[in-house]
């Protein structure tokens, strides 16, 4: 029974609903040239209907709270249940952002103590919630090094540097902002290549983005190094705090000599993912480059009283990233979570995000499996690659990401990193059991074995979700991208 | 130790199969100078139930009073069914869609919401939802000034009508690029631009930004407009609401040709104010634009079976694939808010969005109606407005509001920084939330703070 | 990969929760005869573990939030989420029971109100809210009876008369109440045997219960003449509010005649099932049985304030059913839901769970099903009677109903009544779409077809379902009725 | 039309193939005398939005003061999982599984829930929940004399310290069976049952209740009265609180053989206090009993490929198939409730549930410290006890009450109707939702009341 589309459930004129209001005797004319003339082409169902359609929709979902979901650089861990309950509170979740700030002290409490609690972390200097996401984070971050070099007169620093293997948000971002990226190549041990790095610098150099742990999954060993590099090149260091989870409590980025950074609080501080959003991208900046954060940000007064920091209070500042104070909810999820944990739960994360990693890969590597950076440390998470699987048996790191699913486990990132072929970035994060890792390595080797087998048949996966594999190519060509009532043109 | 499963015994065998003896060992490549002491500022763990108590004491605190708040937020009815579907784990615990076999319902969810916002603004192609209505817009422009390529003016026009905090996102978000901001002067009698806003304008420009209604609760003379700016080779952007779109003609019918991009903040759908996030911002434009439309995209195709399914496509967009050369950097957006969206406008459909609309029509006006009543207090525009108005009061608005707030009332935002040629502007609206008793409540309170504080500070 | 049992997922010296409260520093000594020596074998796993095996199970479920639910008898209707949400508000979810009125105004206002509506729904002299679940209510119903006979000291009446169709719970009650049951058949035509009700009234009878619609899902059309001649005998009506749903607004259970009744809240007024309960089982009396009511009730004083009426202000009572109020949630909903409906909504539920009943029969019947009684109007349910489909093809009311649940629709009630032979009873309800009616029929067409092809294979249904069929006998031969640790005997 | 999704043209197409031309002809077989209009009594509909403001408006004025009061039902931290889980439609809005296929989900919880309630109590054999723990206790009164059969006295013995409702409730359901109920005293100085108290009693019984810790909070000498009972030929029954059973030696172990029943109130198992309902009753029995239980049982079997799985057994004890001779005519039980104590107690496990016990003793006993350090105010009983407390006042309690709830306060329950003997009583109670600062605060406001209040009514 494939689930049908809501508008092919709807009817013309059914109305069983309780969810509207009534209609109001006397609605206000409006002058006819602003009218619409014809209804949106809504559906029309039934409010079983509609309840009946998305709760089984929902259940065709893999997520955290169903399924093992190792996947890398994404931090899929278990998002507490109480952080929900305490974002819809509602007294958080009804106010108003315009209401005066007497009517938000509670939520204002919450966030500059989650201020104060990410900047104590990272070992920055202050910190700003605004960002909504990672990337607008990171566009935070590069427009501040731009600011603090425009403001000091130096206006021919448009580079920014970018390991070959970083998130592609990175390179986006520096475009963005107005600057052109350089590459630099990661060396054969998964840490940066430092000749290359210093072949780099110049007077053009506006600053370096990195996440470390690096998307490889290795720590860079030589990054205080690289940090003075940069720093005497005149640039400065920003942090990606994709990889936060490996270090969380034990190392931190301000340490390392960053600058600037941001952190996904829905991946470390397990804010939900949500499908895709949203997600909050806090901001944190060393002492020199505080006066460009980004408004608003909550202040506390010397009466005790909080209030938004605006832009009349940074005159500095690269402005405003949304419309209001970002993704509050978010950032009220973030707090609950940093406030249960606590001083002794954080290094606590790290310890198990990088034990479950190391087990795994140790598993694996025993099992034959061949991991990207044999002789390293994994991080939080590590690469695998299928390079001689996919040589020898025919079968691909798609192919056991797609077989993975008829498990019951969630793929891997796949084919990130680009410069590891046939690659998995395995991520199993501190949430999880040693019986949940124990079964994707059997369950990834019961895939080569099937694949010695009849690697044909792997190459057919998923055989158990609600839909096989799908025709990306058909997708792409000839898009598809909202229904139409039956016959109706493009409008 | 809180969702940690190991116990003591199975760290040993784990440690064991690594190899190593102590947790520590496995940051041994970290050079040691790095390593910190647990963050002193940040106090010991707590469980649940003392972190709910907490939360629940501050968040009784914020407990909100009667509210004519609008302003690019609003109040309205969430149906229980949105949130107690929205929250169930398989679609809050879910990452972005990138295994599609595995992610049918979020997927399948986003096409139905990608195929709603599309009717709504009358326009073919959407996304998946942005950050919200501000980078929305900023993206929208973003978009015309790529679409122009070599004729770009690199320039917007951006009326003084549209949200004075959007404005400052598309400064912030836009700068970069060197993209100039042009200021459309308003009619301050009128509420809206003149029909002819645009012949003061010289110069080639990528793309007018047209609010409908504008921030002032006004309507735009959007056809004209559209006309008059697409026939100077520029693309239209509507900024709209997507509760007035069930009353108000869609961008994709402006004009002759339409407009070219529709942009807006979706909260009104179904998501809590929240104190302003998260919402959602959704984009929809014509479909010869449709590869320069950031974020994600969502497409029916079918599988290895012949069975339809729903897939991310059109990657070749994005960040993830095109780095430097993508769209937008956006990589996660708002996609829980738009399933809860997507919820609210299956559950009320064009009939139950209608109602909504015109509750807010009818009760906006009514309020004018009754406060315009007392001394002191007028309709400052002339202009056909929708669910906002503007009044104008015979003294400095904030300390009225300040006294209104006492009385337990939200009387409205204060317009007197961003308008000052307004005078003593309060901006007000009334959602199908504040019914006939609230109204006169707000009356009844005004008439005494009126009355009992005779303008106690001189006007600027 | 088949759900494990909670417990076959838990690790000794597991504690990744944040549920517990931080250990006391002191703890008063409790003396040592009274102290549990051995832990409780309750499961230890993490929150996520928790909430991962718990959100699957679920997915095991048939529900009316994902499935079409025609179960005859039950009356499984859409249960609107907003009246979830009206239960869940703090200020009535977090009220003690013994807190003093002053505090429960809100919640006693709205109980007022549902007492209230009841009695003008059903056409009665008084309602009280304090039965669980219709079971309770048959037996405050039949203990009243007793009690109102015994008032007039009339203690030789102890024989309840009970159709042969019945529920199980009527003759049960009736024996939990100390009395004797007769059964009274049913004639051919679907209305109780009056010659046979005559025959059984006399000096014993205490009363008579009946549901009507009677459970063969027709209307009793000489109801009045029955409640004349019970009462002629001396006896009382009871009404087993069960079949409501198909009268409701549309005739009252007062006017038929009857002294008594409950109503099913979880089924006519729409509160959830919860897979089994919790349930409200409201009793409604006529004038001269209000004494007896069980308490407490509310009451509203001359000020308009509400307070409970307890056992000294009901001296006739007969007595308290729970050491509380009743289902004070449960009974919220009910309130709620006919908030919602309002006086012009009632009977539009009758009407159209009675339409839905009457086409989903005739579209049965025209493709050549046999009902029980073709010449009555299905109320809102009707039975179908498939012997011939037994005899012919060997494929049996069980066998249809399993092969149902292949098809997404929840079976209907099998073998009930007990006098039609391989009956289903089946009540679709005013909340399903004719879509829904068709595809069922679409299903019983198929299934048939089926079993001309190939009986053995709808013999061997479900095949799609979690599992298939289960072995009842040696379930109940050797009961395995609990978890227990590795080779731990019963405690 | 809420809820109903006919459109007209169905309604006409329906009818149509019904043969009939009106709605109104589906009900001709009613006699027409009988037909009703739409009840007067009952007000217009309203939709979802106006319905809920309604009741937001009565529950915010329900909202509850600090509360220390127990007395059966507990105020205990229910973890934000328990509820976001059991609400879940695919829980919330199924039927009895009387589909075992198409209802693994139930019932596996429910099995789950058997074996979790077994563990807790030591007794080999849970059913899946009945209403409360006041007709719990007489379901298992009633199992008791259905197991004496030719022996049965059919009297019960029931303790002065059994919960007053629940006595009033045994009544109810046991006197049309002719069941006499003899009341046990028990020591006034003690709190508790002497442990020779069946030696007065005369004559044959067929069980002795015992509550465990009692009404007063107090822990009985359940060892040696278990014994007494059982030497007599009679059953035992425990009457507990399940979160105090993390503690206390469980029913099954209590004398030699053990209790032979166990049942109480599940509320305090995650379940919102609600004004007292629903919650669930418990009752749990040794395997010889089994076919006496009453109410449903979930039973692990395998299917036709001998897979496991689970399904309701042992069905010929209930009133469907039994009918008149059933164990009981229970039929809806509170499955939901029963769900979300599976949840509760998988969150906690034996760990957390012993730190609330803890918390509870704690908390209750640093209370009693606290408040009898006020003059004027003494501990009332002598035996040990766990998380309540019976104080003694200089005077009147119910005034003090009154007096303690203008602070915020419910002081406790008020004992005074039910045990004159023990003169000016105050049940007490603090869960671990009470701290230090709440306890605090009851001091000090009980010293004010005290003070400024001084016995303004006379003792009865």
């Amino acid at each position: 029974t494939d689930p049908m589309l809501i508008f092919e459930q709807a009817r013309e004129g059914r109305r069983a609903a309780a969810q509207a209001p009534e209609r109001p005797t006397r609605v206000p004319a409006l002058p006819e040239a602003f009218r619409r003339r014809k209804r949106p082409a809504l559906p029309e169902v039934s409010e079983l209907q509609a309840v009946r359609h998305y709760t089984r929709l929902s259940q065709l979902n893999f997520s955290i709270d169903t399924h093992f979901y190792p996947l890398g650089s994404c931090t899929m861990k278990y998002n507490p249940r109480g952080c929900h309950a305490v974002a819809s509170e509602p007294g958080f979740a009804e106010r108003h952002p315009l209401a005066p700030s007497t009517t938000g002290q509670g939520m204002m409490a919450c966030l500059h103590e989650l201020q104060d609690w990410l900047t104590a972390i990272t070992g920055m200097g202050d910190t700003s919630l605004a960002a909504m996401a990672g990337a607008q984070g990171e566009f935070c971050g590069v427009a501040m090094i731009m600011a603090w070099h425009a403001g000091r007169g130096d206006h021919q620093r448009n580079e920014i540097l970018v390991p070959d293997a970083a998130h592609g948000t990175n390179p986006a971002t520096a475009a963005l902002c107005g600057c052109t990226v350089r590459e630099i190549p990661t060396g054969p041990d998964g840490d940066v290549d430092m000749g290359a790095l210093h072949e780099a610098l110049g007077p053009r150099t506006a600053g370096i983005m990195l996440t470390n742990p690096s998307t490889v999954g290795v720590f860079e060993r030589r990054i205080r190094e690289m940090a003075d590099a940069v720093h005497a090149a005149g640039g400065l260091l920003y942090y990606d705090g994709a990889n936060l989870n490996a270090i969380l409590g034990r190392v931190r980025p301000g340490d390392m000599g960053f600058d600037v950074m941001h952190l996904n609080l829905h991946k470390t501080f397990s804010t939900p993912h949500g499908g895709g959003g949203p997600g909050a991208g806090a901001v944190c900046v060393s002492e020199r480059l505080r006066p460009y954060l980004p408004v608003p940000q909550v202040a506390r007064e010397p009466d005790g009283r909080f209030r938004w920091l605006q832009e009349g209070d940074r005159p500095h500042t690269i402005g405003r990233l949304s419309a209001f104070g970002g993704n509050i909810g978010v950032l009220l999820r973030a707090w609950a979570y940093t406030r249960m944990l606590g001083r002794e739960g954080l290094p606590r994360v790290a310890d198990y995000a990088t034990l479950n990693a190391n087990y795994l890969m140790a598993r694996l590597q025993a099992e034959g499996f061949q991991v990207a950076y044999p002789e390293r440390r994994a991080s939080h998470e590590f690469v695998l690659t299928l390079k001689s699987e996919a040589r020898e048996l025919g079968v691909t790191a798609l192919d056991f990401s797609k077989a993975l699913l008829d498990h019951g486990i969630h793929a891997p990132t796949m084919y990130f990193p680009m410069l590891i072929p046939e690659c998995l970035l395995i991520e199993p994060t501190e949430t999880e059991s040693l019986a949940e890792l124990d079964a994707f390595v059997a369950a990834m080797v019961a895939i080569r074995e099937a694949a010695r087998r009849d690697p044909e048949q792997v190459r057919g996966a998923p055989y158990r979700l609600p839909v096989r594999r799908l025709d990306e190519v058909r997708a792409a060509r000839q898009p598809d991208l909202a229904w139409r009532p039956e016959a109706a043109p493009d409008p | 130790m809180p969702f940690i499963p190991h116990t003591e015994a199975e760290v040993r065998r784990m440690l064991e199969v690594i190899g190593v003896r102590h947790l520590d060992a496995l940051f041994d490549e970290i050079p040691a100078a790095l390593r910190a002491p647990p963050p002193q500022g940040v106090p010991e763990g707590l469980p649940e139930m003392a972190v709910r108590r907490i939360a629940r004491r501050r968040a009784a605190q914020d407990r909100q009073p009667v509210s004519f708040l609008g302003a690019g937020c609003y109040e309205h009815h969430i149906p229980a069914a949105v949130w107690q579907i929205a929250a169930r784990g398989e679609f809050y615990s879910a990452y972005t869609p990138y295994q599609a076999e595995a992610s049918q319902g979020t997927l399948q969810v986003i096409y139905e919401f990608q195929s709603m916002l599309s009717a709504l603004t009358g326009l073919a192609v959407s996304n998946a939802s942005l950050y919200d209505g501000a980078t929305a817009t900023a993206e929208a422009a973003l978009m015309a000034v790529r679409q122009r390529r070599r004729d770009a003016a690199h320039r917007v026009l951006v009326p003084h009508t549209l949200h004075p905090l959007y404005r400052r996102v598309l400064s912030t978000l836009l700068a970069p690029q060197g993209i100039e901001l042009t200021l459309l002067d308003y009619d301050p009698d009128q509420g809206h631009l003149p029909e002819h806003a645009l012949e003061g304008v010289s110069g080639g420009f990528d793309a007018l930004l047209l609010p409908q209604p504008n921030f002032l609760g006004v309507l735009e003379p959007v056809d004209t407009l559209t006309r008059a700016a697409q026939a100077r080779g520029a693309l239209v952007i509507g900024v709209v609401n997507p509760i007035a779109l069930a009353r108000l003609a869609p961008p994709g019918e402006w004009g002759e040709a339409g407009a070219d991009i529709a942009c807006g903040e979706g909260q009104p759908l179904g998501i809590p104010m929240s104190s302003g996030g998260p919402g959602f911002g959704f984009l929809t434009c014509r479909r010869p634009l449709m590869r320069q439309l950031p974020g994600r995209l969502v497409g029916r195709t079918v599988d290895l079976d012949g069975k339809p399914g729903y897939t991310l496509t059109l990657q070749a967009r994005e960040q993830h694939i095109r780095r430097g050369r993508a769209t937008s950097n956006i990589c996660t957006n708002q996609g829980l808010m738009a399933t809860a969206a997507t919820l609210y406008l299956a559950l009320l459909g064009p009939d139950g969005l209608e109602r909504v609309a015109d509750c807010c029509l009818a009760r906006t006006h009514a309020l004018v109606e009754a406060l315009t009543g007392l001394p002191g207090v007028q309709s400052a525009l002339r202009g056909p407005h929708f669910h906002e108005a503007v009044l104008r009061l015979d003294r400095p608005v904030a300390p009225v509001l300040q006294a209104l707030e006492d009385h337990g009332i939200l009387g409205g935002h204060d317009l007197s920084a961003d308008y000052p040629e307004l005078g003593n502007a309060l901006l007000v609206c009334a959602t199908e939330m504040r019914d006939e008793v609230d109204i006169e409540y707000y009356r009844d309170s005004l008439a005494a703070v009126l009355n009992t504080r005779p303008d106690p500070v001189p006007s600027p």
